[in-house]
């Protein structure tokens, strides 16, 4: 395998309030390759957004490493800090909070390329921005570049901060919901300006999603990673998380996500889940953090031992004391399980 | 800087399918809001108490050592026998080491003794506090208490008619009684009231009650003590009212725009029911705190106002406590005044945490 | 068909703004059958939620019912809604037409507890008993599986996401009314979350009989719940059929195109597409039909001629001149459906 | 599409000062409460600062004692027959300046104070909140008045200073809990993302999303100066230029002389009262209207 452009390793975030202590992440462990496309999918509180500020540098992880092109990133300083930092630009959720007001796409664009000598003056970085904004299907340009984001519509905004971020050529783009704010009719175009984008320019995506089917839609040739409670707890390619999911989190999320289909959504198995409740994450469960909702939990087993991503049978990883092992495993679990319970 | 964008914890899930009844237990008391409200008022009274005991003694023109060279200069006296009075009158023993005359001070006014008055010897510093606090107390609680709940009603009623002719002419009326300072609205009601209009003997309003007038539970003392109140009362009333009238017809707007009031509506409630339970309630929360913090202010104010109406408040004896740098008196009243003043700011804050049940359970 | 319990006639609502008037709502005609859920799905600023506001007369001050009727079935009786008086309004609200709001943390008084909200409620419409009222309260929680001794004595701030918007949808079903109308109740929620929502909403819904009218930007919410779907389009109801005819036929491009926007989790993901540019401005509509700058189909006559909302198929309206191109389109997923469903024997 | 095919097209739109003022102004201006309150304020500050150049020094005239208004008084005049309007036109200069530089650091201090703490944190927010909760829970004015007797006040500098330093909590409140919710904007993280450097974050992301905020707080800062400076005033606590008597002064000799009683003097109160009214009024109608155009919560009917 060629050297990952992104990684994280065992990466753990803690948060300091004044009177509590939150951990969000444990131990997340990830790899992007050059011109990959990794979604990171997750309910509210699973700390996709984290792990996507993480990489981005926004924030540091509490212990773990981020290395980027194989090079620890808190060795960075000076240049090759200036290098890293514009490599990973974000891209975020809000097309109404990610511009600032008082600027005008062509102020809000030209400042990094004035900032960082990538155009000689005012006239080169008009014509930049001209192009940038073509480049983000933002046509016409010469209407656009001098209005300010309030004049523009939610899915023109998302393409003013693509544009943005491309201004300092990244190898890496995050993105973090980036289409769940505008509207359904557009969202396909906005990926599909993303793609574009991916393969013109050779971008690595990293995109942050509560949406398995925009994830399914957008990582078609990707990979997934599945996040619950801080943890990674399945991770492979698309098609597999979506169509033969093996953690039984991705189990139930998959099956409870309606589908646009009458026939298909009506007709899908279910998951019942054993508890609705979320845990907060001030008071996380022992052992296995799904085991209080599992369908397949394995009393004495589950409550106890936390397990860690291994492979499945059909080459995802997943953190499962039930599925991810060969069968053989599971059932030697099982059996655990119930002479623990008898 | 990068990380110091990000040091909020993102939203944590709530929802644990235990009951989220607050525990009693010493945690618990020590994180509720009534807690740390009480801490903060304890804190400040203390801070104080010990700044009113250095700013005595370690500014520049030290009124101590004024004191102490102008008895041994017009009295004769030897220094010992100037600064064993200065002693007295101080309530604190200025012979002894610094940190100690700090802890019998304290110990002193945690005794309610504040030493006697400089230019009345023999007159304690508590009777006289005893003696005008009370009005002042008296006089700008009514006030604040009448405007603040006319003020709350007809911010109301400018949000219910807003951009109608009768709220602008509200807005207008409400913004300049309230940009008006206090003591320049006593000098307009006087001249307006008392002088164009005669409504009301500027000279007979002196005072607490009339002379003559047996203090006493009685109708015609209480009707007295109330006439003779009614200016400076007047006075609090018109310069705080605009604030509170503008500030709830804020809320209300922010409130009658929330969608709690639409389903409201939608769940077919009357409208009364709505406009005290859903509006009125909710707009006027956010207020009972700067009701707290405009207590302060208004006591402020009485400085002038009672001197200007001769009223005998604290304030009125303030100044004349400035007039003649009696500083124990003014030393006594600023503590005495401040710890009111954060008395009633827990107090409202107390109420908060009641009337808000957002603000009980979070710490 | 059975009696209709709503019907709605040419309702036309225009918001005043200083720009000019928005028309946010032409000339919208259906009918609300009794047990049945209609979907209305749609963009943002299509007019949905105006329609719900304006079926419970809740717009905003700067909005007007220009025209049209609202006429509501109940017990042999007919009445307009629109004629009635502040007292009668008040007793249709929530007693016959309820509505949940998206946001379940704005809809309900942070400073009131459940119980009292749930008591000025049944008060309101006239029942005094509270131990009653309370007692059924607690069985409708129940229902919508909170746990109800914990849940009718908590404020709002004290349950999470899900759970108020299941007690605002207990709310609902308070006073048994014939008609709830639901505005996008799933939208803020995660996924699991939603389906307990999407579980709890059949269930009452079978149980209690009562009539849905589902607003909703999300065509799977309206594949998993709706009978019949309405589509709408810059303030204009441009299509209205059945759940099955709407998806696998449908008759205006328009709905085509949300059709194909929506990714799944089946399928292959080429067949996804957008609908290009943007929705109109409501203050100065395109000529003929408003969809025509965006449309595939769209030729000379369509920026002339306003199509009318007509029955075109059974039980299938739409505006649409080309109406029958959109139902072709959808040929080759309908077989593509057919081998899945085959294949996977679901 | 071409860089070279699009500049013809391109042309630059950069507006003059004036432009920007006047964009500035325009949403304030619109509604007639904001025109009164910038014209008012305006025409306070030019009769404040020019009255006392173009004027002259009333003079003591012993024939003109307590007259009633007239056409070389046409206020009236003081007990020593000086012309009541001259004293009032030459008599905002001093508060003017005073109220304008205490305003002016309270402004600074509490957008210095809030902006740190926010920036800071940890302990250093804790300090500044703690002395922030203790200002706002007593009665400063009582503070005020005791400080006033102890320290000397015969300069405009400390005077300023002690007021500021009382009145700077409110202000740095508010900029606190502006800059902590700016600098979680999303496009602040993307100027961190894109390397734009703190001195352009501050001064060209965060600083004009707060301008309208601080000018409104400038300008209560401003009232809450005057009504603090006149208070010493009138408690004599502050160390007044006779030969040039402000308002407050003015004011406090009018009601020794029992003026408001005669209606030959009512104007030696009237008038300074009602200046300073008047100038308080349209100080914070300015400030409201700014409020108002720029704050989209309190704009109603969109």
């Amino acid at each position: 395998m060629t050297v990952p452009l992104m990684e994280l390793q065992s990466v753990n975030r803690i948060f300091k309030g004044r009177n509590s202590t939150v951990q969000v992440l444990f131990d997340v462990s990830m790899q992007v390759a050059p011109r990959e496309t990794l979604c990171i999918v997750g309910e509210s509180g699973c700390g996709k957004t984290t792990t996507g500020k993480i990489l981005a540098g926004l924030s540091k992880p509490s212990s773990g490493k981020v290395l980027f092109d194989g090079k620890d990133v808190s060795g960075f300083s000076g240049a090759s800090y200036a290098d890293f930092r514009r490599a990973v630009q974000i891209i975020h959720q809000d097309p109404y909070a990610s511009l600032n007001p008082v600027h005008t796409v062509y102020r809000t664009l030209s400042f990094p390329l004035l900032r960082h000598g990538l155009v000689k003056n005012q006239m080169e970085a008009r014509a930049r921005v001209l192009e940038l904004l073509t480049l983000v299907d933002l046509t016409p340009a010469a209407d656009l570049i001098d209005k300010f984001p309030h004049q523009l519509s939610g899915g023109q905004r998302q393409r003013v901060s693509i544009a943005r971020a491309l201004t300092v050529n990244p190898k890496v783009i995050i993105a973090d919901e980036a289409v769940s704010m505008v509207d359904v009719s557009i969202r396909i175009s906005l990926l599909n300006t993303l793609t574009e984008l991916q393969k013109r320019l050779g971008l690595t995506f990293i995109f942050i999603t509560h949406d398995l089917a925009v994830a399914r839609y957008f990582a078609w040739e990707g990979r997934i990673a599945v996040m619950y409670l801080g943890r990674v707890i399945e991770e492979g390619p698309a098609k597999l998380i979506t169509d033969a999911p093996q953690h039984p989190y991705t189990q139930a999320l998959v099956s409870a996500l309606p589908e646009p289909d009458p026939e298909i959504t009506r007709r899908k198995p279910r998951v019942q889940l054993r508890s609705e409740d979320i845990p907060s994450l001030t008071r996380l469960p022992s052992g296995c953090p799904f085991h209080p909702r599992c369908p397949i939990y394995v009393p004495g087993v589950c409550e106890h031992e936390r397990p860690e991503l291994a492979a499945t049978q059909v080459g995802t990883l997943a953190a499962c004391h039930v599925t991810a092992q060969t069968s053989h495993h599971a059932e030697a679990i099982a059996a655990r399980g119930a002479s623990v319970a008898t | 800087m990068a990380d110091t964008v990000l040091t909020s914890p993102p939203a944590t899930a709530p929802a644990t399918s235990k009951p989220l009844r607050r525990s009693l237990t010493l945690r618990g008391v020590l994180r509720s809001y009534a807690f740390r409200s009480l801490v903060q008022a304890v804190l400040t009274i203390f801070a104080v108490t010990t700044f009113t005991f250095f700013l005595i003694r370690l500014l520049p023109s030290d009124p101590v050592q004024i004191y102490i060279d102008k008895q041994m200069q017009s009295k004769d006296m030897t220094y010992e026998a100037a600064l064993a009075k200065a002693s007295l009158m101080f309530g604190a023993d200025l012979q002894a080491p610094a940190l100690q005359q700090y802890f019998s001070y304290f110990g002193n006014v945690l005794r309610l003794n504040l030493g006697e008055s400089i230019t009345s010897p023999g007159t304690s510093v508590v009777s006289q506090i005893a003696a005008f606090l009370p009005w002042t107390l008296f006089s700008v609680g009514l006030g604040l208490l009448v405007s603040f709940v006319i003020g709350l009603f007809t911010g109301m009623l400018m949000a219910y008619v807003r951009n109608s002719l009768l709220d602008t002419i509200l807005s207008t009326v409400a913004s300049f009684l309230s940009s008006v300072p206090n003591y320049l609205t006593a000098i307009l009601i006087v001249y307006f009231f008392g002088v164009q209009f005669k409504w009301f003997s500027v000279a007979k309003a002196r005072d607490a009650y009339s002379p003559g007038v047996q203090p006493g539970f009685t109708l015609a003392f209480i009707l007295d003590v109330f006439s003779h109140a009614a200016l400076p009362v007047f006075v609090y009333f018109l310069s705080t009212f605009g604030g509170w009238a503008l500030t709830m017809k804020n809320s209300t707007l922010g409130v009658l725009g929330e969608e709690y009031v639409t389903v409201a509506h939608a769940r077919g409630l009357g409208r009364l029911r709505i406009i005290t339970s859903y509006v009125g309630r909710n707009a006027a929360l956010p207020l009972v705190t700067q009701l707290a913090l405009s207590i302060g202010t208004v006591v402020g104010g009485a400085i002038i106002i009672e001197q200007y109406f001769v009223y005998p408040g604290i304030g009125r004896r303030l100044v004349l406590a400035i007039q003649q740098r009696d500083y124990t008196i003014m030393q006594g009243i600023f503590l005495v005044t401040t710890t009111a003043v954060v008395v009633a700011n827990l107090l409202a804050d107390l109420l908060y945490s009641q009337l808000d049940p957002r603000v009980r359970s979070s710490s | 068909m059975a009696n209709p319990v709503l019907s709605v006639s040419n309702l036309s609502i225009e918001y005043n703004s200083l720009r000019g008037k928005v028309q946010a709502v032409r000339d919208v005609t259906f009918d609300l059958y009794p047990g049945e859920t209609l979907a209305v799905i749609g963009e943002s600023g299509c007019g949905k939620t105006t329609l719900a506001l304006g079926l419970v007369r809740l717009l905003p001050k700067a909005a007007n019912i220009v025209r049209g009727s609202i006429m509501f079935h109940h017990n042999g009786q007919s009445t307009e809604v629109l004629d009635l008086t502040a007292k009668q309004l008040r007793a249709y609200r929530w007693g016959d037409c309820a509505m949940v709001f998206q946001s379940a943390l704005n809809a309900l008084n942070p400073v009131l507890k459940i119980s009292s909200m749930v008591q000025d409620t049944a008060r309101a419409h006239g029942e005094r008993d509270t131990k009653k009222i309370e007692q059924h309260a607690k069985e409708l929680f129940e229902a919508v599986r909170l746990d109800p001794e914990r849940v009718y004595n908590s404020y709002p701030h004290e349950l999470s996401g899900g759970m108020r918007q299941r007690v605002l949808i207990a709310l609902g079903v308070l006073l048994h009314p014939q008609i709830v109308i639901m505005d996008e109740p799933t939208t803020a929620l995660d996924v699991l979350t939603q389906r307990t929502v999407i579980e709890v909403l059949k269930r009452l819904r079978d149980s209690m009989g009562f009539s849905m009218l589902f607003i909703s930007h999300d065509l799977s919410m309206a594949a998993e719940l709706a009978t019949r779907i309405m589509t709408m389009y810059a303030g204009e109801a441009v299509e209205l059929g059945t759940v099955a005819d709407t998806f696998y036929r449908p008759t205006h491009p328009y709905t085509l195109g949300l059709l194909r926007a929506a990714p799944a989790l089946h399928g292959s993901p080429e067949n996804l597409s957008s609908i290009p540019g943007s929705p109109p401005n409501l203050i100065h509509l395109p000529s003929g039909c408003k969809f025509h700058p965006r449309c595939p189909y769209a030729t000379e006559i369509c920026s002339t001629d306003d199509p009318p909302f007509e029955q075109h198929l059974p039980d299938h309206w739409s505006a649409c001149h080309y109406w029958e191109q959109p139902g072709e389109a959808r040929t080759a997923y309908r077989e593509e459906l057919a081998t899945l469903l085959r294949e996977s024997q679901l | 599409m071409t860089a070279q095919s699009t500049l013809p097209t391109a042309t630059f739109r950069q507006p003059g000062p004036f432009a920007t003022v006047w964009a500035a102004l325009r949403p304030i201006v619109r509604k007639p409460m904001g025109f009164v309150g910038l014209v008012g304020t305006i025409a306070f500050i030019l009769v404040a600062f020019l009255g006392p150049v173009i004027i002259p020094q009333p003079v003591t005239n012993t024939n003109m004692m307590r007259q009633g208004p007239s056409i070389e008084a046409p206020l009236g005049t003081t007990n020593d027959g000086k012309s009541i309007l001259i004293l009032v036109l030459r008599g905002g200069r001093d508060i003017l300046s005073i109220a304008l530089l205490t305003g002016g650091m309270t402004t600074f201090v509490g957008v210095a104070l809030g902006s740190l703490a926010a920036y800071l944190g940890g302990w250093f927010d804790r300090i500044v909140n703690t002395a922030a909760n203790f200002l706002l829970g007593i009665p400063t004015l009582v503070l005020l008045t005791v400080l006033a007797t102890v320290i000397r006040l015969d300069n405009p500098l400390p005077l300023s200073f002690l007021l500021a330093s009382l009145n700077w909590p409110s202000l740095m409140r508010t900029v606190r809990s502006q800059v902590l919710s700016l600098r979680e904007r999303d496009y602040i993280e993307a100027a961190v993302a894109l390397d734009l450097g703190t001195r352009h974050i501050i001064i060209n992301e965060i600083l004009p999303n707060m301008a309208s905020y601080i000018i409104i707080n400038l300008i209560f800062s401003i009232t809450n100066a005057i009504y603090s400076l006149n208070f010493l005033i009138f408690l004599g606590l502050v160390p007044v230029d006779v030969k040039n008597p402000n308002w407050g002064w003015i004011i406090s000799t009018a009601n020794t002389n029992q003026a408001i009683y005669s209606d030959n003097t009512r104007w030696w109160v009237l008038a300074p009262v009602l200046a300073i009214a008047f100038l308080q009024w349209f100080l914070i109608t300015l400030a409201r209207s700014i409020e108002d155009a720029f704050n989209p919560r309190l704009r109603s009917g969109g």
